[in-house]
């Protein structure tokens, strides 16, 4: 059984011009000690799934239908208080180290004791502080910089330490929002060979989101493609990679620089992505499309299946 | 540390020194005979004329102005016309008093300002929030003598529960069976309504700041991690978002020290609290003008100080900053 | 929050009760200021004179009624002998607080301290006095340089200070180099006292505690038939900084008497009460409008005499001070009823508004005056007039009158601001403007830099050698008394004759006739003189003495008995 | 006494769009603001207030606000068809006494913001623009005025100079009150020097008065308008203030003054009516001037305007 399943999910905001449907209709599972990448421009709604499975979506917002299944239990039927104690210690989430996810004002091993101590009432102070001092052996950082506060740190500490606090309850789950954005090359790389190793070492689920395929590629088993609130594109990360489908997948593996593959000369995307407010017609890629044929624009795509794993939302692909 | 604070100090020095001098210029621009302004009109002729001499006023300005700066370094500021008594030694007996209310009247303030606009941020839009907006608002915008006036005619003369003036009562120093406590609480007693007062005009301005700060912080990317460890509402309020909340109430505090020392003076002048407000106020309608120049120069320098402690509280409470 | 509802819960938890020892007996006085200095030479406040009257005695007080002196340490009345210009006077067997006994010895220091140092306060008394000795223990002689019929009423009338105690403090002031500065700022911990109360502690800004002093001559004794006591065992005077504060402690009965004038306003709070008194009572004071005779426009008589006309004192005191004053005719007061001219001016009758303008306007018009648009239309109706032209063309130009600032007396800025729309009736351009107290008497006694002030003296001596001074012509330099610049030879010789007559009777006629030029020149026009509003509990002490100047003095506060007691009773 | 939001505004420098069509917009903002909308009503009623001023002594001059006396009444007395608020301790009428202290409320108000906030855009911009010595001379004695309390400088200067008249006290708020706002100019000065726009006007020739004047000022104007607002609620109290204490010019009827003299003669336990109106005034035009000034900074600050908004 895998560890986590999402069925059709569908998220919506409510704003002053209408329901804005964020998310649309998508679906996916990570089981344990494999990782699911989330790719697709910003606004795609990538971070609304992550913080959907965090019971974190802000007030106006909603999963209108669908699913959300940890380990078989059913999350969306969770109350206020399961989801709290739900949280960090069964799915942890990584954060961008570059946004202010650290407290300014607070000491960082306190930060990730405050963790341990919230969901092991039991512990005493001086257990949850070797724990942290774990943490950061684990991750590596050094034990003195402990009661610093976080802005004494620098970008790849900070991201460091807060993957020391994601690991600080053992989850079996762990959403990753593009936890090396604005670190520069070398320690992004460190990281990321980090990150794929403690996978590997707690048998950790992680959903990792990013806007940037060539690093999803670096550590995940699976990708999957997210264009305007929909999933266009999922299947293991060599199947995307060697054979996307969707011309957006296409689109966005030409607009990145492949780590390890070919050199070719960078394209941007032209076009925005529509506003997803109201009743949306046809394919919403379309407009963007440089393959789209005439019935896009009124249809709407179907999911077409290329192997077990490998699935595409067009009409066009082959 | 150590550097900032001597900078800082260095920093009112010079700040004084620029107010001492502009008081110097003002004092001899001023229409009349700026003699008159330095003697007491009490002496005689002869007394005045030695008098003068002794301060140095029939020198050349220059000179003049260096035996007022060096009066002024050696803490000299002549003596009181009405008490005859050196000017400082009468401001330093009022000073305690005027900081001792103050004081807690900032703090309280400042405090209960944090707590409310905490509450009312954290409620927004809800009933509470309007009740507690609505109320900073209104109070922080009242005139502040009509206020003691109302707060002395319905505490001390519709209900007659408060003492409306002083510091202390006669009745219980001058009883040799008092004890200090009974004489703290004299002054405790005396206290409530200029504090009262004094706590109602501010904390509406703290508690606006603290709302509207708090709102941004409530918006940061750390509220969300602590959302996502799982914490409380109870702590992720009062751990992760206040903490950082009040720190622009703090430089508010500062920023607004300047306004509420003329608060403070009205307040002391209304209900006759002995401090160094009420003191300038006295000795300008007195033209006690020794008296109302150190007064004045204290003020400012409580002034400048206070804004140094709130900098450095500042700097306490937000790791980010050290000196 | 919870430390600010602690301390509203602490604070409001009435403080302990009080054992009753402490206070039995012990008359409570509000006062409104606290008292600056208890330095006899530099009190010049009135909040210090209250409690310093009560320590240092005079020679001569005067009496309730008719305010005649008579002897308090002195023996008798002082002996004048022609010849050699020399008063002599024997003193009563007194003791000091400390019980040493009250010697000539301490005269003759005090006079001497008073004209060795030229204390600003007393020396104007002392200054024509050529020497004083000690003849004996108990008599002073003090001879003159020229008879001065101030001495008897005033030089008499210093307050003595104690030889034992000043004199080392004299020594020490000397050798300063400023001597008399030094002086002014001496303060004495236990100031010895020859009167009723003595000090027994002071804590600025909140009371001062007297207690009886028990060498008091006056114990038991009865002085023009008043029993002298003090009857009670002290006083605490509390400093209550507001009216409003010391109106509500006499109604609640923390204070036995409030030792200020009583706001109209209050009167209404304690009206009703029937523990609480109110007494009325004359100041010796004048409340006046002075014109600068030095220069136009108030150089001509006819002009003052307009604007005296235009002035509605009736409507002064009846509106701005709410009927606590009387119209003032004369510069002496009523009060002060032997020196008082009993003489009605033209301008002092009760006349309409429109009378007044009327009146004005023929005083004008006989003087030359003339307007573009007359104040009067034909048919005798005020109207709105043009401005007023001298007799050579020329417009009055606006004018400046002078007032005390609102905080300071705002009876007299508002006076003020009622004259200047008066004067504007008959195209006198005047504004009223509020200046503070020092800068005042800057402009008009230093530099004669005004046109006309209003002003007023609180406090006058009983004497009248004041009314003489105030239009002498030999004061009129700068710096002078007389303000005016008023220039009278007739005035001039009047009051050198009374200065030198002696004889009551004789002196009395003088000073009519003076008050009678005066009225008729208008160099000053009196305005009103407020009556003290005072108000006393009766439920704890009984026995105020009501005179001049307010139901506040020494023998009130010589004479006040507990209530109730049988002594109380038998004194009714 | 107010404080004013800490809230350093940035605004946005926008195009020179059509001034009409940037004011309806501005003004759609500001009018679904509920408090700009109460600030502005109980604005327009002391509107009405000042302009009805005029009318009392025409009806009667014992109705004139100084120096008109009811000939019937001799002492205070309370509301009455012919006083509607009562009357003062000679008789005068409070009603018009508070008509008239709503005109010189507003007179020293606007009067005084308008001479601070001069003083400060100016000094500001210069201080901005030229940068260097000048600069940190200006900001110097800025920062020196700033830590003085005001209403205690013009007690002080009262004492020296002997009373003061409204004018004075006027001039004396304006050169006390402009650091603030100049602060707040010089970095918005400091921010638009560095923008192209200034870069294309001085490539192109302008002299330093034209880009000041033509490129700087329209777009510190609103920043300095809503200063303004501020400025008007300290200026009417520190008048107030230094009235109640008896410094204020007494030959104007302010409510200040009105405050004074019932507290001074002694009515304020007896005569409610004539104590609760004028200090009401005072905090209630405080306060409209206040929430316009708040309404204010949400058309200029769109960040305040989505926290406050109807999401």
């Amino acid at each position: 059984m895998a560890l986590l399943e999402v069925e059709n999910l569908s998220i919506g905001y409510r704003t002053k011009k209408g329901v804005l449907q964020a998310v649309d209709n998508v679906s996916f599972s990570v089981e344990a000690g494999r990782s699911l990448g989330l790719v697709g421009e910003s606004g795609c709604g990538k971070t609304t799934i992550g913080m959907a499975l965090m019971g974190l979506l802000p007030r106006n917002g909603r999963v209108t239908a669908g699913t959300m299944r940890l380990m078989g239990r059913d999350m969306l039927g969770l109350s206020r208080e399961q989801w709290r104690e739900l949280r960090w210690k069964e799915i942890a989430m990584i954060f961008q180290a570059a946004m202010n996810a650290l407290n300014p004002v607070q000491r960082v091993d306190q930060q990730i004791a405050e963790a341990i101590l919230t969901h092991n009432p039991g512990l005493s102070r001086g257990e949850a502080h070797s724990q942290v001092e774990g943490l950061y052996q684990l991750v590596g950082l050094p034990l003195e910089r402990l009661r610093d506060y976080p802005h004494q740190y620098s970008g790849g500490m900070k991201q460091r330490a807060i993957i020391a606090m994601a690991l600080a309850c053992n989850p079996k789950i762990i959403v990753a929002d593009e936890p090396t954005t604005a670190l520069d090359v070398i320690v992004q790389d460190q990281i990321l060979q980090e990150t794929k190793a403690l996978q590997k070492e707690f048998n950790i689920g992680i959903i990792f989101i990013s806007h940037d395929i060539s690093i999803v590629a670096e550590v995940c088993h699976h990708i999957a493609i997210m264009y305007a609130g929909q999933m266009v594109e999922t299947g293991t990360t060599d199947e995307v990679f060697r054979d996307a489908k969707h011309p957006y997948t296409r689109a966005l593996l030409g607009s990145f620089p492949a780590l390890g593959g070919e050199r070719r000369p960078l394209r941007p995307i032209p076009g925005e992505p529509p506003l997803l407010v109201g009743q949306l017609m046809g394919c919403r890629f379309c407009d963007r499309c440089p393959v789209h044929g005439k019935a896009c624009k009124l249809e709407p795509p179907q999911r077409r299946r290329f192997s077990d794993t490998h699935f595409a939302l067009c009409d066009h692909c082959d | 540390m150590a550097r900032y604070v001597t900078s800082r100090l260095a920093q009112i020095v010079v700040i004084l020194f620029m107010i001492v001098t502009i008081l110097f210029v003002l004092f001899r621009l001023a229409p009349g005979d700026p003699v008159s302004r330095m003697v007491d009109p009490s002496l005689s002729p002869e007394e005045a004329a030695n008098l003068i001499a002794q301060l140095g006023l029939d020198k050349p300005i220059g000179q003049q102005y260096l035996q007022y700066l060096q009066n002024f370094v050696q803490g000299n500021f002549g003596h009181s016309f009405h008490y005859g008594l050196p000017v400082g030694q009468v401001i330093m007996a009022k000073l305690p008093n005027t900081i001792l209310l103050f004081t807690t009247a900032m703090v309280l303030s400042a405090l209960a300002g944090i707590a409310w606009g905490k509450v009312a941020a954290w409620k927004k839009g809800q009933g509470a929030d309007m009740a507690l907006t609505v109320a900073a608002l209104v109070t922080h915008t009242l005139f502040l003598p009509w206020l003691a006036l109302l707060v002395i005619w319905i505490f001390g003369y519709k209900l007659d529960w408060l003492p409306i003036n002083g510091m202390i009562s006669a009745e219980v120093w001058l009883d040799p069976a008092s004890g200090h406590l009974d004489k703290a609480l004299d002054v405790a007693y005396h206290m409530v309504l200029p504090l009262a007062t004094l706590f109602i005009m501010h904390f509406g301005s703290y508690l606006l700041v603290m709302r509207s700060s708090m709102l941004q912080t409530l918006r940061e990317d750390y509220i969300i991690t602590a959302r996502a460890k799982g914490l409380t509402e109870r702590k992720i309020r009062n751990h992760h978002a206040a903490p950082n909340a009040w720190l622009p109430v703090i430089t508010s505090v500062g920023l607004s020290l300047a306004f509420s020392i003329n608060g403070g003076a009205l307040t002391e002048t209304v209900f006759s609290w002995p401090g160094i407000g009420r003191e300038l106020v006295m000795a300008v309608s007195q033209n006690d003008y020794p008296l109302a120049q150190a007064s004045f120069l204290l003020i400012a320098m409580v002034v400048l100080f206070a804004n140094l402690v709130v900098d450095l509280l500042y700097a306490y409470f937000d790791p980010r900053i050290r000196y | 929050m919870t430390v600010l509802l602690g301390v509203m819960l602490l604070a409001l938890a009435p403080p302990a009760a009080q054992a009753v020892e402490w206070d039995q007996n012990v008359l409570k006085i509000g006062v409104l200021e606290e008292p600056k200095s208890l330095n006899l030479w530099l009190a010049g406040d009135a909040w210090s004179n209250h409690v310093l009257q009560l320590f240092y005695q005079q020679l001569y007080v005067n009496r309730p009624g008719d305010l005649k002196k008579v002897p308090w340490l002195a023996a008798g009345e002082p002996q004048y002998d022609p010849q050699t210009l020399s008063y002599t006077v024997d003193l009563r067997p007194a003791r000091w607080s400390d019980g040493s006994p009250f010697t000539a010895q301490d005269v003759v220091f005090t006079g001497q301290l008073i004209q060795k140092f030229k204390v600003p306060r007393f020396f104007s008394l002392w200054s024509f006095v050529k020497s004083i000795e000690a003849v004996g223990d108990h008599q002073v002689r003090f001879v003159l340089n020229r008879p001065d019929a101030s001495f008897t009423s005033r030089t008499l009338a210093t307050p003595m200070v104690q030889k034992k105690q000043w004199e080392p403090i004299v020594k020490q002031c000397l050798a300063t180099q400023k001597p008399l500065a030094s002086l002014l700022r001496v303060s004495l911990d236990q100031p010895a006292s020859s009167g009723p109360f003595v000090l027994k502690s002071w804590r600025r800004g909140v009371f001062i505690h007297l207690e009886r002093n028990p060498h008091f001559f006056g114990q038991g004794l009865s002085l023009d038939g008043r029993p002298l006591g003090p009857h009670i065992e002290g006083i605490v005077f509390k400093v209550y900084g507001t009216s409003d504060a010391a109106i509500l402690a006499l109604r609640k009965g923390t204070i036995d008497f409030y030792w200020n004038n009583v706001q109209p306003g209050y009167l209404r709070d304690i009206a009703g009460d029937p523990a609480i008194q109110v007494f009325r009572n004359q100041k010796s004071a004048l409340y006046f409008m002075g014109f600068n005779l030095r220069r136009p426009p108030f150089d001509d008589p006819a002009l003052r005499r307009a604007v005296a006309m235009l002035v509605d004192k009736r409507f002064i005191v009846t509106r701005v001070l709410q009927n606590a004053g009387e119209v003032m005719t004369a510069l002496v007061p009523a009060g002060n009823a032997f020196y008082h001219l009993d003489q009605v001016a033209p301008y002092d009758q009760e006349l309409t508004r429109g009378e007044r303008v009327q009146k004005a306007y023929e005083i004008l018009v006989e003087a030359g005056y003339t307007w573009e648009v007359k104040p009067m239309d034909h048919a005798g109706r005020m109207q709105a007039c043009s401005c007023l032209l001298r007799p050579d063309g020329t417009e009055v130009p606006p004018l400046t009158i002078l007032t005390p600032p609102a905080d300071y007396d705002p009876q007299r800025a508002m006076s003020g601001m009622m004259i200047q729309e008066w004067l504007g009736q008959v195209g006198i351009m005047a504004a009223a403007r509020p200046m503070a107290f020092g800068a005042m008497l800057e402009k008009v006694k230093g530099h004669h830099d005004f046109e006309a002030f209003v002003l007023g003296y609180g406090n006058l001596a009983l004497d009248p050698a004041w009314v003489s001074a105030f239009f002498v012509s030999k004061n009129a330099g700068k710096g002078g008394w007389n303000m005016s610049g008023y220039d009278n030879p007739l005035f001039d010789t009047l009051a050198d004759k009374a200065a030198k007559t002696l004889d009551p009777g004789q002196r009395r006629e003088l000073v009519l006739q003076m008050q009678s030029i005066v009225q008729q020149d208008v160099p000053f026009l009196p305005l009103y003189n407020p009556l003290l509003v005072e108000a006393a509990r009766n439920d704890r002490f009984q026995g105020w003495v009501p005179m001049v100047g307010g139901i506040g003095n020494l023998w009130s506060l010589c004479q006040l008995r507990p209530s109730g007691g049988p002594a109380a009773e038998a004194a009714r | 006494m107010s404080a004013e939001p800490q809230t350093a505004s940035q605004v946005t420098p926008r195009r020179r769009s059509p001034w009409r069509e940037r004011f309806r917009e501005d003004w759609l903002v500001f009018s679904r603001n509920p408090l700009g909308r109460a600030g502005l009503v109980l604005l327009s009623v002391f509107g009405v207030m000042a302009l009805l001023s005029f009318l009392p002594p025409l009806i009667d001059p014992m109705y004139h606000p100084m120096t008109g006396v009811d000939p019937q009444v001799l002492y205070s007395e309370g509301p009455s068809v012919r006083h509607w608020l009562g009357t003062d301790f000679m008789g005068r009428d409070i009603l018009s006494q508070l008509l008239a202290g709503t005109r010189v409320a507003f007179m020293v108000g606007v009067s005084a913001a308008f001479m601070s906030i001069v003083l400060g855009v100016s000094i500001g911009m210069v201080a901005g623009y030229a940068g260097g010595v000048l600069d940190t001379l200006l900001m110097r004695l800025a920062e020196i005025i700033m830590v003085l309390p005001t209403l205690l400088v013009v007690l002080m200067l009262s004492a020296l100079f002997g009373k003061l008249n409204i004018w004075t006290i006027v001039l004396l708020i304006a050169l006390f009150r402009w650091p603030g706002v100049s602060r707040v100019i010089r970095a918005q000065t400091l921010s638009l020097k560095s923008r192209p726009f200034i870069d294309a006007a001085r490539v192109a020739g302008a002299s330093h008065a034209r880009i000041v004047f033509r490129h700087i000022m329209p777009n510190v104007l609103p920043l300095a308008f809503l200063y303004m607002t501020f400025r008007v609620t300290a200026a009417i109290v520190i008048e107030a203030a230094l009235a109640f204490l008896g410094f204020g010019d007494p030959s104007t009827v302010s409510w200040g003054m009105m405050l004074q003299w019932v507290w001074k003669t002694g009515h304020m336990f007896q005569a409610p009516y004539w104590l609760f109106p004028p200090g009401l005034c005072i905090s209630l035009i405080t306060l409209s001037f206040y929430l316009l000034g708040r309404a204010m900074d949400e058309v200029l600050d769109p960040r305040l305007r989505e926290e406050n908004g109807t999401v």
